[in-house]
C-alpha cells in the first residue's frame, strides 16, 4: 500500500495541482503528499497531529492550534480526494478540529456553556506536548545502560539449596473435631453390635411363646436358648438373660411355672396347667 | 521449651563487621536476582546487620569492574557499564521492542499506576493486547491494584526486573522525571468540559504521582 | 569499531594495570565458564597482560567472601569455601496433621495414659508406627508408665509442649463430650431406629476415664 500510494498519490496530486487552494506552498504540498503516503505509518490522529505540529518549528507550547487544525483538515481533504480510506478515528478528529476551528474563529457566544475554543485548543496542545514528552522519555529510557547489553549479571549463579523443613500444626478445634468424629463413630457401634450379639427379651418372648406349648414337664431353662447362642460366652449371656427375663414375664402372665432347687441351681420351667 | 534457644542464641555474638561484609559479598555474588536486606538477614547468622555491611561493601566496589547496585529494596552485583564492550560473548540478543511497546512501557513507568485507558489517552490510540502481553512476559510490568473507579480497571506498574534491567534504583530515578512533573506533563489533565469518561480519569488522578511524593 | 585495523589499535597504549584488573574482574564475573588467559587476552584491548592482572586480582580477593580460583588452566570467581553454608535457604512449610495423627493424638489426650491397643480399639483401625513416631517427634506425646497388665504394654501421654501448643493448662481442660455436643461437633440426631436411651447411654459411657470424673 505505501508504495502504491506513493506512485499513484504523486500522479493524482500533480493532476489536481490547479485546484489546490489550501496548500499554499510547494513544500507544504509535498509535505501533505508525504503524509498521505505514510498514513499507515501513523499511530492514529494524535501521532499525525504531532508530526504536523513539527512543521511549525516552534515550541509545542507556542504552537498555533488553528494552523494545525487547518493542516490536519487539509490532510483529510487530500486523502479523500485521493480516495484513500481513512480510519474512522481520523475522521472523528477532523470533525472535532473543524468544530474547534469554528470556535476559535467566531467570537464567543455568551449563551454557550461549553468550554471556550481557547480552552480546547490549550488541551490539544497539552496532549501533543505530553505525547512528545513521553516519546522523549521512552528514548531516554532505551538509551540507558541495559542489562545484558551494557552491564551483566553473574555468569554462574550459585544455586541456593533449599532446606525445607515441615512444621506440622493442628488447632484445638482440629483435636476436638477428631475426637468428636471418633466418639460419634462409637455411638453407632453398640447399635450395630446389638443386632449381632444381643438377644432381646422381645425375641426371647416370641420364641418361648411358640415353644411353651410343648413344655408339659419341668425343663431346664437353658434348653430354650436358641441355636447358635450357646457357644460364644457373650452371646450365651445375652440369650440367657433375655430368656430368663422372658420367662419371668410369662410366669407373671400365668402361662408358666418356675422352679429352682437352690441358689445358682439350674432353673426349670413348665407350662402351667389351668 | 521454645524460649530456650532464644537465650542460648544471644549468647553467641553476631559475626564481626568484616565477616558480615564477606557474607553479604558471597551471597550477592552467588545470586543473579537482587537480594533483599530481609533475605540477607534470614540467611546470615543471628544478629547480623546486612544493611550496614552493604554500605561498606558498596563503597569497597566503587570504581571496580563490578559494582554493588541497589534495585528497589534489594541489592545485586553487576558489571560496570563502561566495560560492556568486553562482553560480546555474554550479550543477550533481546527481541526488538515495537515503538508502541516502548512508549507504553515509558507511560507506565512515568505514570504508574496506569490504566489501559490512561495509556490510550496519552498515546491517542488503542493499546493492543499483544503490546501489554509482551511487556508482561518480559516481566517489566505487572498488574497493580485495581482502580476504585467505575469498572474497577486494572492498573499496570513497573517491576523490580524493569528497574534492574535499566539500572534504576527506583522508579523515582527515571530520567527527566522531575522536569516532567514540574512541567505538569505527568498530570492527568482532563479535557475542558469533560465527558463522563474523562471525569472518571479526573478522579483517577489521585493514583498518579503519589508514589513519588514521599 | 571492531574493524579498526590491528596496526591502528597498537598505536593506543595498553590500558593501565588497574584498568586491566577491572576488566578481568568483570569478565570472570559475567562468564558462565572459567576463562583462560588466552581468552582474556583475546577479549581485552591489545597489549593487555591478563596474567599479571589475574595475580593482582587474586590477591585483592584474598580473605574476601569470594575468591579468584584456578580451574584447570582457566580462572573463575567462586564463593569462599567457609561461606558455603550461606548458600542454603531454609524454608518452613506448615502442614496440617494427618487425620490418623490427629485422631490418635485426640485419643491419647482424652484417655491418657493410653496403650496402642486401646487407641486401636477406639479408632477401630490399626495405628501405624509412623503416626505414633510423628507425634513423639513433635513432642506432643511421650511414653507414660507401662501398664501392669500382661505384656506390660507401654502407654502414651500428652506433653507440656502439647498443652502449650493447644493453649491448655492441663489435659483436664479439654472440652468434654457435653461441650463438644453443645459446640455442634457431635451429631445430636438420634439414629434412625435407635432409641434416645441409647444416646444417653452413650453419653454416660463417655463420662469415661478418671480424668473427667472429678
Amino acid at each position: 500500500m505505501p508504495n502504491l500510494g506513493r506512485c499513484c498519490g504523486a500522479r493524482h496530486v500533480s493532476e489536481r495541482e490547479d485546484f489546490q487552494e489550501d496548500v499554499t506552498s510547494v513544500s507544504d504540498r509535498l509535505a501533505a503528499e508525504a503524509l498521505i503516503v505514510d498514513v499507515d505509518g501513523f499511530e492514529g490522529p494524535l501521532d499525525l497531529l504531532l508530526m504536523l505540529s513539527r512543521t511549525q518549528k516552534v515550541d509545542l507550547r507556542k504552537i498555533s492550534v488553528l494552523q494545525l487544525a487547518e493542516q490536519y483538515l487539509g490532510f483529510v481533504r487530500e486523502a479523500k480526494a485521493l480516495r484513500i480510506e481513512l480510519a474512522a478515528d481520523y475522521l472523528v478528529m477532523a470533525a472535532w478540529l473543524a468544530f474547534l476551528k469554528s470556535r476559535l474563529l467566531l467570537p464567543p457566544d455568551p449563551s454557550d456553556e461549553g468550554p471556550s475554543g481557547e480552552e480546547l485548543a490549550a488541551h490539544l496542545a497539552y496532549q501533543l506536548e505530553r505525547l512528545q514528552a513521553m516519546r522523549e522519555a521512552a528514548a531516554q529510557l532505551m538509551a540507558r545502560d541495559q542489562m545484558g547489553r551494557d552491564f551483566f549479571v553473574r555468569g554462574v549463579p550459585e544455586d541456593v539449596t533449599r532446606v525445607r523443613s515441615i512444621r506440622y500444626t493442628a488447632t484445638l478445634l482440629d483435636l476436638m473435631q477428631a475426637y468428636a468424629r471418633i466418639r460419634t463413630k462409637e455411638e453407632f457401634r453398640p447399635y450395630a453390635m446389638d443386632r449381632e450379639h444381643v438377644f432381646t427379651m422381645e425375641q426371647a418372648l416370641d420364641r418361648m411363646r411358640g415353644l411353651i406349648g410343648f413344655a408339659g414337664e419341668w425343663t431346664d431353662l437353658s434348653s430354650y436358648l436358641p441355636d447358635g447362642w450357646t457357644a460364644e460366652p457373650g452371646r450365651r449371656r445375652s440369650a440367657t438373660a433375655a430368656t430368663f427375663a422372658a420367662s419371668l414375664e410369662l410366669a407373671k402372665q400365668g402361662q408358666i411355672e418356675l422352679r429352682q432347687s437352690e441358689t445358682f441351681a439350674p432353673i426349670a420351667i413348665r407350662r402351667k396347667t389351668p | 521449651m521454645s524460649d530456650v534457644p532464644e537465650t542460648e542464641k544471644s549468647l553467641f555474638a553476631a559475626p564481626p563487621q568484616a565477616e558480615q561484609e564477606r557474607m553479604v559479598e558471597a551471597i550477592l555474588f552467588a545470586s543473579t536476582d537482587p537480594v533483599t536486606v530481609a533475605e540477607l538477614s534470614a540467611r546470615m547468622p543471628h544478629g547480623s546487620d546486612p544493611a550496614e555491611a552493604l554500605v561498606l561493601l558498596r563503597r569497597r566496589y566503587e570504581g571496580r569492574g563490578v559494582r554493588v547496585v541497589k534495585v528497589d529494596d534489594a541489592w545485586a552485583i553487576r558489571t560496570a557499564p563502561d566495560l560492556g564492550f568486553l562482553m560480546q560473548k555474554e550479550t543477550v540478543e533481546t527481541r526488538k521492542l515495537s515503538r508502541a511497546a516502548i512508549e507504553t512501557l515509558a507511560i507506565i513507568a512515568y505514570h504508574q499506576p496506569a490504566t489501559r485507558a490512561e495509556i490510550e489517552e496519552i498515546r491517542g490510540v488503542a493499546v493492543s493486547r499483544g503490546t501489554v502481553d509482551q511487556l508482561l512476559e518480559l516481566e517489566w510490568i505487572r498488574f497493580g491494584r485495581r482502580r476504585m473507579t467505575p469498572g474497577r480497571p486494572v492498573t499496570y506498574v513497573v517491576t523490580q526486573s524493569f528497574l534492574d534491567h535499566f539500572g534504576l534504583e527506583s522508579a523515582r530515578d527515571l530520567p527527566g522525571l522531575k522536569e516532567l512533573r514540574a512541567a505538569g506533563l505527568l498530570d492527568n489533565r482532563p479535557l475542558p468540559g469533560a465527558s463522563p469518561v474523562l471525569d472518571d480519569e479526573g478522579e483517577e488522578q489521585i493514583g498518579q504521582s503519589e508514589m513519588f511524593e514521599d
